[in-house]
């Protein structure tokens, strides 16, 4: 009973699935459009799990006077302030004190994390580009020739935007292509793995 | 890890190579950030793609109906709030009338910031433009492809009032507006989904209007195939479209001066790439002789 | 002081403090990411909560409600209750018994979609794929990129150049089809990489890397962007130096 | 641990070789499309001659709710009188009266999909199995003709959709070589993979962290349950599990999404059931920071620094992030081992860890680090599926070099 069913689930929600897929028929229409709604709702339940799980960890921290527990507790503290400001639906609504919090700490944090990825940039840009074999010269290069676009160098500039666009809409495309089939297929056979019941680790054991 | 290293002496080379990161990020930070403070223009040529942007706007007749679509949010605001900018000072200074709208929850909003700053101008403060009269935001509607689909068979369909809550009726310049028919233009600014694909699929492709986007610089090269069919006039891809355009119209405002920063960045990137590969091959060749 | 200007120096106080990482971890960068972390989530429950928790199935449910109240109908609105029933059951992990049965939810998730991308990437990374590579090796096929970058090159060095680029051109449904070939090449499985077979599988290799170099220059402009934003934000909007 | 499948291989063959021709047979079939017919000329004083033939029928490959319309272009349409815009379809369930617009084309189409909801309530409702009658008017300048009404049609829902059929032959022919090589593996046929350099670090990356009696930290990535790359990565997590279990090594896994929390949980729960130590499993080695991008970035590259991870493992879906995490991973000093098939953040990677397992290489390494006959078999049908393609190509550029259309054809998905 304890595998039997959910790999019954999994056979039976995967094949309708993706039969649908090949029907226009309304009525299976109608279940696909409402299982992708069941998804949905199953995940929200699935947050509070989520939530529960990032509580008991730093409240353990806490308790335990772990190092840095003092951070949890601002953890905790912005958790639990915006759950309380957001108890409402007016709270979305532009002007709420939750919303002021969501605009001037989480954006600014969020656009500067994000930044901090043009310091990253060049950091592993000097390390990994070095010249060593040809396959990494051949990386060095094309990403040399690709920045340099952006660089005025006079008559050199207008040659090299040539060059780099090739770059940019042949041997790029032609590598991005390889690459979406190998993902594809191997995406397809896990989809397929997956409804024929051989892939489970996902489900644990017993 | 360096105990070997750390045994001999370092040379000046085996320093170089093994840098504190932290020096670098100083170096991007100082070329970054420096630049900003120095209004400088750089001069680039325009490319194609952005000129044929340039020329959609300008062989417009004074009092065409110009629309422009807002399809992104403040985390794409570097680089397309200039095209914005520019978007409006071209069409103002063209006298065509602007009809605003997004797809993007955030997109009229950004229209808004842009339409502030662009009002700050001598030129077009001069012009004393009307709400309504030269220039109307409808605001945001969700829905995304469908919005644009509806709009072809009518504008009132999507949007029965301004973001004013004015009625479209009641607004002189939406009165002889139906649908794309009326519309001599669209514009699209454009960070994702819905966007230019978007417009070019139900809009271009169902009601043959003219479209011509700006975009961000991941998002453009996937463009140029609609360029090479005619579905769309041209695009400005990222900062640097931006600043093209502000060439082309001879007007270069904050795309330019990024591009300083930008210019500078890519520079100390480039360098410390060619500088670490010379310190690279020194050693390599000190190592075999 | 005006709740805009505060929020300015909080947003800006907080840009520092993450900015501090880059020397290294600290207290104050410490005290920014305890407050991020816990905000995001808080600010994600409350917006998944309104935005889809309630539309989808609070609403849908006392619609059906009072359809059967009112008319003593069953109207399909109950529907969703199936939604619940695996949330539920999703729940149920925190009870250690029965918490075997979360994984009927886990099935019904990933066997549905599962179901989905079968078909989905089938068409999207197969057959659209493919066609999108066959075409026509003729050289007087119109050569769709040359439209795009023409910069007019008159000087001579600027000739040579051009006849170069000119070639690349001329070949570039060729280049096109083989880098797609090797390319697949490289990620066949059941051979190892020797002779013309593993030259084939290198050369797909050096296609791979003409892409990841051109992946990497190409979106540090985009990177250089996000940081030339928050440096506007700290110098002209925060302290407005100019 | 049983798994059965119910056919033989020949069966199988025959089964899904006869489901080919029988879909191919009717999509040949399928293609063809109506001819022409002939114009009257019925000039009024200033207003363009009527379109005719009007003839509607229902719009094939749908749920139902939609019909297409065509008519013969008005013979005023680009000559003649050459006085024709647009034409306007109407649309009445009544023969004689209550006529509407539905729709506008441009003038030289002659065609119209009246596509209507399925929503009852909407106001653009069109149902199914309803007979409807159509109008076309030729508008010219502030006039219009009209033409006779069309012979009644309905709406209704089809059992397969024609376009898709090389979405279903391809997928046939898949499903056929997955089960086809899992069934050879079962009987035991070894299946040869060449080795990948990024999987056999994983072994190595797990000893050196239990050297230096470190953790490991593995990321799944900002995709959800949801996502096939996901799938791999808890796959290639619960191996990794395993592994850790054995050598008595902590293992830190932070995830992004809920969901995946769980399913994290139970695959590493399964790796120490399969090492035999499920006792040792600590129910907070698998927690749940945030769904939001940085804001999960920004706990876990404090987490690197801080619990010193000596390997840091990045298997499945990543964005921006890929970057932040492998360039902080460095600082740290830890051995980092990364795979995605995220197209976009692969030179990232590649550029900042130690091995990158490259698009389809992560959903070969969700097989191969287990060795499981079953999931090797997996791989083979990856394999000849890229062979199919690669045929493909080379007839299909040949055909196109040849200006032979028709394999090209074969490839059109109609939507």
């Amino acid at each position: 009973m304890r595998w039997q069913i959910p790999l019954l689930i999994v056979l039976l929600c995967g094949v309708v699935v993706a039969v649908q897929y090949f029907v226009p028929l309304e009525e299976l229409e109608f279940i696909y459009e409402n299982a992708l709604d069941w998804i949905i709702i199953t995940g929200v339940f699935a947050m509070m799990l989520g939530l529960w799980s990032l509580f008991r960890v730093s409240i353990s921290k806490v308790q335990n006077k772990a190092p840095g527990w003092g951070y949890n507790l601002i953890t905790l503290a912005g958790l639990f302030g915006m759950l309380f400001l957001g108890y409402r639906v007016e709270s979305l609504a532009e002007g709420s004190l939750f919303m002021k919090l969501f605009r001037y700490v989480y954006i600014p944090i969020q656009a500067t994390m994000f930044s901090l990825l043009a310091f990253y940039v060049a950091s592993a840009a000097y390390r990994a580009f070095r010249a060593r074999t040809v396959v990494s010269t051949i990386l060095l290069a094309t990403a040399l020739i690709i920045m340099l676009r952006m660089i005025p160098l006079g008559f050199l500039s207008n040659w090299n935007q040539v060059l780099a666009n090739w770059i940019l809409t042949v041997p790029n495309m032609a590598a991005k292509r390889a690459i979406a089939m190998g993902v594809g297929l191997g995406m397809i056979a896990t989809a397929l793995k997956i409804v024929l019941g051989i892939e489970r680790a996902y489900m644990g054991r017993d | 890890m360096n105990e070997t290293t750390n045994q001999e002496k370092k040379t000046f080379w085996e320093k170089l190579l093994s840098i504190d990161r932290r020096i670098i990020f100083l170096f991007i930070a100082v070329a970054i950030s420096v630049p900003l403070f120095f209004k400088t223009s750089l001069d680039m040529p325009v490319s194609p793609v952005v000129q044929e942007v340039y020329n959609a706007i300008e062989k417009l007749e004074a009092g065409s109906k110009v629309l422009v679509s807002f399809d992104y949010d403040p985390g794409s605001m570097p680089e397309l709030q200039p095209m914005a900018e520019s978007f409006f000072r071209h069409c103002f200074r063209n006298n065509l009338k602007v009809i605003i709208m997004g797809l993007w929850p955030q997109g009229p909003l950004q229209a808004n910031i842009a339409l502030d700053q662009v009002f700050k101008d001598e030129d077009i403060k001069a012009k004393n433009l009307q709400y309504g009269i030269d220039y109307v935001n409808l605001g945001f509607t969700a829905g995304n492809e469908v919005v644009i689909d509806r709009m072809g068979h009518d504008f009132r369909e999507s949007y029965p009032a301004d973001s004013r809550g004015t009625p479209l009726s009641e607004i002189p310049l939406m009165r002889g507006v139906r649908n794309y028919d009326n519309i001599d233009l669209i514009l699209n600014l454009s960070a994702g989904y819905p966007g230019t694909m978007e417009w070019v699929q139900y809009a271009v492709d169902v009601f043959h209007v003219k479209l011509a986007a700006g975009n961000t610089a991941v998002q453009a090269p996937s463009m140029y195939p609609y360029i090479q069919t005619g579905q769309l006039a041209g695009v400005l891809g990222g900062m640097k479209g931006g600043a093209e355009y502000e060439i082309a119209l001879k007007r270069p405002a904050k795309a330019v001066s990024y591009m300083f920063s930008q210019a500078i960045a890519h520079g100390v990137i480039c360098l410390f790439i060619i500088i670490g590969n010379i310190a690279f091959f020194s050693l390599r060749k000190k190592k075999t002789s | 002081m005006s709740s805009e200007v505060i929020g300015i120096w909080i947003g800006a106080i907080l840009t520092l403090g993450i900015f501090s990482f880059l020397y290294k971890d600290n207290p104050f960068y410490k005290f920014s990411e305890a407050l991020f972390v816990g905000i995001s989530a808080g600010y994600w429950f409350v917006v998944t909560f309104w935005q889809y928790f309630v539309p989808k199935f609070w609403d849908n449910l006392s619609l059906a409600y009072s359809e059967l109240l009112t008319k003593g109908r069953v109207d399909y609105h109950w529907i969703y209750l199936v939604g619940g029933f695996f949330g539920v059951l999703m729940l149920l992990r925190l009870v250690p018994k029965i918490g075997w049965l979360s994984r009927w939810s886990l099935a019904f998730i990933v066997g549905t979609t599962a179901g989905l991308q079968f078909t989905r990437y089938l068409e999207s990374n197969g057959i659209l794929q493919v066609k999108g590579t066959i075409m026509p090796l003729d050289l007087t096929y119109p050569k769709p990129f040359i439209a795009h970058t023409g910069f007019i090159i008159t000087d001579i060095l600027g000739t040579i150049w051009c006849n170069l680029l000119n070639i690349l051109y001329t070949y570039s449904h060729w280049v096109l089809v083989v880098g797609t070939f090797c390319g697949l090449i490289y990620f066949f499985f059941s051979k190892e990489h020797k002779g013309v077979f593993g030259g084939a599988a290198r050369v797909g290799v050096w296609f791979l890397m003409i892409t990841f170099g051109a992946l990497f220059g190409y979106t540090v402009m985009s990177r250089m962007s996000l940081l030339i934003g928050r440096m506007d934000y700290l110098f002209g909007i925060w302290l407005g130096l100019y | 641990m049983k798994e059965k499948l119910v056919f033989g291989n020949k069966v199988l063959l025959i089964f899904f070789l006869l489901l080919l021709f029988l879909f191919l047979g009717i999509n040949i079939t399928f293609a063809q499309e109506a001819g022409e017919a002939k114009a009257s000329v019925d000039s009024l004083a200033q207003a363009p001659a009527p379109p005719t033939n009007v003839v509607a029928r229902d719009a094939p490959n749908d749920n139902g709710h939609a019909l297409v319309v065509t008519w013969t272009l008005s013979p005023d349409d680009g000559a003649g009188k050459n006085n024709v815009v647009s034409y306007e379809i109407l649309r009445s369930d009544n023969p004689d009266t209550g006529f509407v617009v539905k729709g506008v084309v441009a003038l030289g189409i002659s065609q119209y999909e009246d596509k209507g909801a399925k929503e009852k309530g909407d106001k653009n409702y069109l149902p199914s199995h309803k007979d409807f009658y159509y109008r076309v008017r030729a508008r010219a300048d502030g006039i219009f003709s009209e033409s006779v009404v069309s012979a009644p049609a309905y709406a209704y829902g089809q059992w397969f959709h024609f376009g898709k059929s090389p979405i279903f032959i391809g997928s046939v022919i898949f499903t056929f070589f997955v089960v086809l090589f899992i069934n050879m593996a079962k009987k035991g046929k070894e299946l040869y993979v060449r080795p990948i350099a990024g999987i056999d670090a994983v072994d190595e990356a797990i000893g050196r962290a239990t050297e230096m009696g470190r953790p490991i930290l593995y990321i799944v990535g900002l995709g959800s349950a949801a996502d096939l790359g996901t799938i791999a990565s808890l796959t290639i997590l619960n191996r990794v599990a395993k592994k850790v279990a054995e050598y008595q090594t902590p293992i830190l896994v932070p995830c992004a999404d809920p969901i995946v929390m769980t399913v994290a949980q139970e695959s590493v729960k399964a790796g120490y059931y399969d090492a035999g130590r499920p006792d040792a499993y600590k129910e907070d080695s698998v927690w749940y920071i945030t769904s939001m991008q940085f804001a999960y970035v920004s706990a876990v590259n404090g987490l690197m620094l801080r619990e010193r991870t000596a390997t840091n493992i990045y298997m499945g879906v990543f964005y921006a992030e890929s970057l932040l995490l492998a360039e902080t991973g460095n600082v740290a000093g830890s051995i980092q081992i990364s795979g995605t098939d995220q197209v976009a953040q692969i030179p990232f990677f590649v550029a900042a860890t130690d091995y990158t397992l490259i698009g389809e290489e992560l959903y070969a390494a969700s097989a191969y680090l287990g060795k499981e006959p079953l999931l090797l078999g997996a791989i083979k049908a990856q394999d000849w599926g890229k062979i199919l393609i690669m045929i493909s190509l080379v007839l299909g550029v040949l055909a196109a070099s040849f200006h032979f259309d028709f394999f090209v054809k074969l490839f059109q998905v109609k939507m």
